[in-house]
């Protein structure tokens, strides 16, 4: 399955070699790894999300990549619930015959998953919870891809 | 039929609710934005919902516009705009 | 050591690891995985290399990369010799705290690898072997870093 | 001081020649432009560095010019574009 929503960890390895696992078309293969920062005495970093809504948002943007690059695989695992400092939240995986397809497709699905797929992070700091807002730039980031 | 309408975060925790059913579409809402329009009219917390707040909405788990038609048997969700990755 | 050249495989896994091990400041990790294609019957590739030149071009161009980028850590891996369809070529990761800087830095780098770094590919085929032709289109792809 | 002058890749076969030391610069060669004509005349397989062809050169293991400027003890590659990643 291209898409997963997890609270678990998951092995990079094994999820970046899945990729171009028993094909020899493969040249490329971008990956992008968003971890949580320790920044401004974070705590923790909890992700709620959608549930019914999530897998089918991913899905329909990892659709969207393989309509405008030619893709052989692709990989998404966005994890949900508590997370600390240093822990890994999101993966995408791309591979492709050449690296501008891997690289743009990688981009591009970070992009829409930051603006249009429903998870929302809540910071725990020592002077308690906050909601992270939504950033200006995540917005314009898609611009590029019109 | 009901319909069915979903808060998610920020919006969650102002509002005290995460879900809740009505029996059926309020008279007169027959889009995403006029439902919207219906529960900020609660007053109170529901002022969330204002017309200047930052607030998004999926119709049937996809993204939606205010324009966006709802139908009975709708599942229709609010939220603040979106911060995972 | 941020540049390597050598023949042996490397451990995906730890590579990526090291690049945000021991720091919380990271948010993004940008990777990119060139690999061996097995087209028209490719039975071997093998890479040439200039040993006195190599590492120095690599170091220059990732210095280029963290010059323009706020970039917390880089790796690049190259290896030479004979390689198999399916084998790693190249691996490239940049690690910093946003996005943007982490996957530009990292086509960067590759795209400047592509076109400045001295190695060059030789195709074993059933029909004999040939060096790979430089291609017009990695050249092209420069001039969006100028 | 003498010159070093190494051939990578497909320019390596062609001449059958890896590496070669000149006692010192050629006379009137002064840049690695002038010493890949230089080259080039002794004919032969060293056409294989004349003009139309696709050959790069490095001064000292950093990329260079034609009018990149050499001197005694330098050593200069020549060698087709690259194709590694």
């Amino acid at each position: 399955m291209a898409v997963s929503v997890q609270h678990e960890d998951f092995d990079l390895a094994a999820e970046t070699a899945a990729l171009s696992a028993g094909r020899s078309d493969i040249g490329a293969i971008a990956t992008f790894l968003g971890l949580v920062r320790g920044d401004g005495g974070l705590v923790a970093m909890s992700l709620e999300h959608y549930p019914a809504m999530t897998e089918k948002a991913l899905a329909g943007i990892v659709a969207q990549a393989e309509a405008r690059w030619p893709l052989q695989a692709v990989r998404v695992i966005h994890r949900v619930g508590r997370l600390l400092p240093g822990e890994r939240i999101v993966f995408v995986g791309v591979a492709s015959s050449h690296r501008a397809a891997a690289f743009e497709a990688c981009a591009f699905i970070m992009d829409y998953l930051k603006t249009r797929a429903p998870f929302w992070k809540k910071e725990e700091t020592p002077e308690g919870a906050r909601w992270v807002d939504a950033r200006d730039s995540d917005e314009a980031a898609l611009a590029r891809w019109a | 039929m009901s319909v069915k309408i979903l808060y998610f975060a920020s919006l969650r925790e102002t509002l005290g609710c995460a879900e809740e059913t009505l029996e059926s579409l309020p008279a007169g809402v027959t889009t995403a934005g006029g439902l919207r329009e219906w529960l900020c009219a609660r007053g109170g917390d529901w002022s969330a919902l204002a017309p200047d707040k930052a607030v998004r909405a999926a119709v049937n788990q996809s993204l939606a516009q205010a324009a966006s038609p709802l139908a009975e048997g709708d599942e229709i969700a609010f939220f603040p705009p979106v911060t995972g990755g």
